[in-house]
């Protein structure tokens, strides 16, 4: 028997609704319906007072959250698609992320974003918005990349008293299997090495950690080169140290994101890692990430506007022959 | 208001013929695109109009192509149709063609004209208002906005946005000519109405707005000319904005991924599950308006013309990611500097 | 709807009294805000409720404190002072003390006790509205809904943002007991409501979301006390949410940098014109409600305890850069790490 | 006679609506009350049909420009403050950035936000939000730190066909002075070196331009250090190849800004300094933001959440030491 990643997303939250009655759901079409991507499914039957539909409405339904943060309610709120929380943009990170630093009371909201592209879903059911968030004080930013992670990090969201931001990858959702919801208990704001290698450091997250280890895979069968690949698993807060000690080991850096490449978190990750750890590089570090347009609709334009195993390798190559 | 009763009178045959014709080719085309989606030819979600062509194309028909601005959404292929969109876009952008005017930048519904005044409408509800208002002030103050009409459909999910909202109220401060048609489908993908609002009927709101409001059984297709109709005339006579609210059931899933089961059977059985073609085709027929053979004749050519479109799409090149440019400025900037 | 006949059964004589002493002892409060802020004692803005004070009042005067919701706004020192709020933190928030809630992190009108169910309101506007909903939620989702209300009030300009309107819709789809007033003062800063919305009334908009409306003339003291009264009444008894339209008119510039010079003096001649304090102590003297020794006596007692929050403030501590912890979690994350 | 930053904006503005009849201006209080700021004083005056005054809608005010826009108009909106273009953002990153790419048609409409902080001004009314826009594809976003930069480049903004967010520094306004609006002619896309050194570059916009001009006269006073300040203007794009001729010259990188400290422009600028410039530096590229908190209001804490002069001077000490 196996799990997938949005059966973890599903389970997780139906543990959380049954171990902790502060839990409940909110979200379009997330009732009897079990949500656009059923990561819901057969919660309303068991929970009926606690998971309901909301109306086209992301703006109200963030600060019905926060509201519902503060009377002592552990909210979970679904966006339809990552890409509608633009709506909800303003109440996320001047209401939530504001509110424990001014007054001294967290708000502890857990808003799920279904994020990153799949073939044939067009600029506007395909962005990964963890930048824009994370560049706020306030915000826990996460982007599991395993089973295990969706499972255990969505438990720890809901429990940790700051709004999280839980980027959860539409691609991984039916394609990433797992024995079981078991992981590593590794907590939010702790990367995991994903591979050991000795060459480079990839530090990435996300569904991107999947293409990551292709490529490691590749290269090490092509030409020997072991690659060490890094999933930073939140991306505020970011771990800097697990990250700065692989690249003590590698003396090569390449921060790999799906997201669109000005600024975001390939830019914090070299920043970070030439800070502090620049005596430790024996090439310049390099990044990848999309290429700064909208993410095309067309399959084939989608696939190589994200980075693939390809562009990858050909990364790895270039900043291995340093 | 019952419209019915003076509809022959308002709504001229050329006008109801041209929203017939739209309809029917909707139609067409829509089930071809089903097809094609259920044999794994369409890459992406396909979102039909089933069920909502006579308000689509009794708006579509009303406005007046290379001068009306139209922003047609999801379920608007009918109005599409009426506004002059040619096959070829439709198929070519489901079909992903590297030609015609998204060259597989984007797909499906969120493909337009906007040169040509219909809008390529971006995905996020309600968004659309604001920006048909935009393009009326526009033409207010180039001096062209004379007998000048925008318009835009939102569904009854889509009233709840805070776009639709601020869009509205605006297009009514500045008393622009525009016409937004609320579909009310009684589902937003799922959602039934109740968990969507708790007005007895949309168009209360109208009042609220300052602007004219407007009922319709969007399955009567006498009635949805007369009544659209009537709306783009007064907005056109510097009636300002005008809200239509029309009734009817989305007849399809929400999209071609969603077997609508959620719908309940007695709502399918209820006055508003009839289909609108069959009611027009009645219709036409009842008032000899149009005769079998017409209707045949219609359904036979845009048959033909539906077959050809999705053949030349298909034939067509998809785009080719060493060929893009992957520039997203207009501006000559040096993308390496993006 | 005339509801001042009625007024003198309905509100509460104790409910009045409570509501006159919030209206002076908030008007005392602004006006030496006025004076500190004229004084360059204050850093950034001061913004006043002058001639909103009934309504503000009324408001925080029917709500319970520890089991009610209030998100006051910009200008709602009366209903915080009803609602409970100590002048000490007034004087604090303007006066950037590092004491009392806000530790001179935020300031002025921004202040709150959300513990205490009194919100600390973001710039925004409209953006309190869904989050007293959320409130509303937790409390019926907790089983603690009986009796309980939320309010908040808002501006004729804040009416036309989308968060005014996602927030009420979801509210009254949730059939939540939240009223929310609209403190209609003709301008939203310099804007006359000519340029803000195109209906005859805002309180047309109430149909539009399926929810009570009330109007009442925001300068009349009674009338506000019976309206607002009766409106966070219904809302208590499970009438859902209840919207009230004041009429009235901003005795003051937007904040005390401005003159509120564009405001006409035909409107400030006119009958909104009036000061609600005025018309307040008349209709008190004039029903033998109050005495004029009594009302003395609150002014009085206002003015000295006005006078020892702001001193008190001022003897306070500054926030000490050094001292702070820059922290924007409150999880013990390594903060160099963020 | 002198004049301001503010006057450069407004005469600007005059100028624009005088020579190009699509010109028109939409904002909330800009008409009669000539705007929050002053910035659009006696303008509705001359031109009382295209200097608006906008309900409180600023996701329908970018709307109604980007309708205008695709008519033939060259709109320039005016929000309050660059904070409340929270509620815009959802039509200028995904309706306004994305029309070129998926249409061919560009969108040129110029959203000017009053940005960055000021003393007392608080959370809310301090922001500083051009990483934000500059993540997304298809926005242009400038950030002029001179008089004759925010003359000639607000006029330069309406003239181009991408949407241009103008990021306009409130401290400037009344502020910074200058004989005329005659600048040096720079178009957006090229920085400036604005103080020429040896020792080590500061590359920052705006505001921060100033103090890093202080801490470069302070340092050179105290100890003969010699500063190089590099102007970027515009953030997106933005001008790598200055950047690295100044990193060139003196092997060492600071980047300062006023923005949040995650993210931005500031990781954006030594990313790409150490991808084409690493063997170029001599020290490990330095990064100077605000404190990760939102902006505080009351001015002790405000003038330590940003960057100072004297904060400056101490990154700019432990770079030179290294
Ligand atoms: C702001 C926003 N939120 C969520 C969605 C996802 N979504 C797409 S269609 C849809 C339902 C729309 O319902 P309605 O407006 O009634 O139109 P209908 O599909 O019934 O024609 C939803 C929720 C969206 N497109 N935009
Ligand atoms: C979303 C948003 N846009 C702009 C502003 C700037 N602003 C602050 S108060 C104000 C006017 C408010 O008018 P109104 O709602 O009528 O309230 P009033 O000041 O008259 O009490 C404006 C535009 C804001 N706070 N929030
Ligand atoms: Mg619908
Ligand atoms: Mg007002």
């Amino acid at each position: 028997m196996s799990v997938t990643y949005i059966d973890a997303i599903r389970e997780a939250q139906e543990t959380l609704l049954r171990e902790d009655p502060r839990v409940f759901l909110y979200g379009q079409d997330i009732a009897a319906f079990g949500g656009a991507f059923k990561a819901t499914k057969g919660l309303a039957e068991m929970f009926p007072d606690r998971v309901l539909d909301a109306p086209i409405s992301e703006d109200a339904m963030a600060g019905l959250a926060i509201g519902a943060a503060l009377q002592g309610m552990r909210p979970i709120i679904e966006m339809q698609f990552a890409d509608f929380s633009s709506i909800a943009f303003n109440q996320i990170v001047n209401h939530a992320a504001t509110h424990f630093y001014r007054t001294g009371m967290p708000v502890p909201i857990t808003v799920r974003l279904p994020s990153g592209g799949t073939a044939g879903s067009g600029p506007f059911h395909s962005q990964s918005m963890e930048a824009i968030y994370a560049h706020y004080p306030g915000v826990v930013v996460v982007t599991p990349a395993t089973v295990a992670d969706a499972y255990s990090m969505l438990i720890e969201s809901v429990k940790l008293e700051d709004p999280v931001i839980f980027c959860e990858h539409k691609f991984l959702y039916r394609w990433l299997k797992a024995k079981s919801f078991q992981g590593d208990g590794l907590p939010i704001g702790k990367a995991r090495i994903t591979r050991m290698g000795r060459h480079a450091t990839v530090v990435t997250y996300s569904a991107m950690v999947h293409e990551a280890v292709r490529a490691a895979e590749r290269l090490q069968k092509e030409s020997g080169w072991e690659i060490e690949v890094v999933d930073l698993r939140s991306v505020k807060p970011l771990d800097i140290d697990t990250v700065l000690a692989s690249v003590a080991r590698t003396g090569r850096l390449l921060a790999l994101g799906e997201a669109f490449p000005w600024g975001g978190v390939t830019a914090e990750v070299v920043s970070r890692v030439v800070a502090d750890g620049f005596h430790l590089l024996e090439a310049p570090p390099m990044r990848l990430n999309s290429r700064d347009t909208p993410v095309p609709y067309h399959p084939k334009l989608w696939a190589a506007h994200r980075p693939t195993p390809e562009s990858i390798c050909d990364s790895l190559r270039k900043l291995l022959s340093y | 208001m019952d419209h019915t009763s003076i509809t022959t009178q308002r709504a001229s045959t050329t006008y109801i013929r041209a929203m017939y014709s739209a309809m029917i080719q909707a139609r067409i085309m829509e089930n071809k695109l089903s097809s094609l989606y259920k044999a794994g030819k369409i890459v992406g979600g396909v979102y039909l109009g089933k069920g909502q062509e006579a308000v689509s194309a009794a708006l579509g028909s009303a406005l007046i192509p290379g001068k009306d601005i139209f922003a047609p959404l999801i379920r608007d292929q009918a109005g599409r149709r009426a506004f002059g969109e040619p096959f070829i876009d439709c198929a070519r952008a489901y079909l992903g063609s590297a030609l015609g005017p998204m060259r597989g930048r984007d797909g499906n519904i969120h493909r337009g004209r906007p040169r040509e005044g219909m809008l390529a409408m971006i995905s996020h509800l309600g968004s659309a208002v604001s920006v048909v208002a935009g393009c009326l002030l526009a033409k207010r103050l180039q001096g062209q906005m004379l007998g000048t009409v925008g318009a835009t459909c939102v569904g009854d999910g889509a009233t709840s946005t805070g776009a639709f909202h601020e869009g509205l109220n605006l297009a009514a401060v500045e008393k622009l000519p525009l016409v937004v048609i609320v579909a009310n489908n009684q589902f937003a993908y799922s959602t039934p109405t109740s968990r969507q609002y708790a007005c007895e009927d949309l168009v209360d709101r109208a009042k609220g707005y300052g602007v004219n409001g407007h009922s319709v059984d969007g399955t009567d297709f006498l009635a949805c000319a007369d009544v659209i109709g009537n709306a783009v005339a007064l907005a056109r006579a510097g009636g300002g904005p005008q809200l239509v609210v029309a009734r009817l059931l989305r007849l399809s899933g929400h999209g071609e991924h969603d077997d609508g089961s959620y719908v309940p059977d007695s709502v399918k059985a209820g006055s508003f599950g009839r289909d609108c073609i069959d009611v027009a085709e009645q219709q036409l027929l009842e008032r000899n308006i149009m005769s079998q053979e017409e209707i045949a004749e219609i359904r036979e050519t845009a048959t033909i013309e539906v077959q050809a479109a999705v053949a030349q799409a298909q034939q067509e090149p998809v785009p080719d990611p060493y060929l893009e440019d992957w520039r997203a400025y207009h501006s000559p900037f040096d993308q390496s500097q993006s």
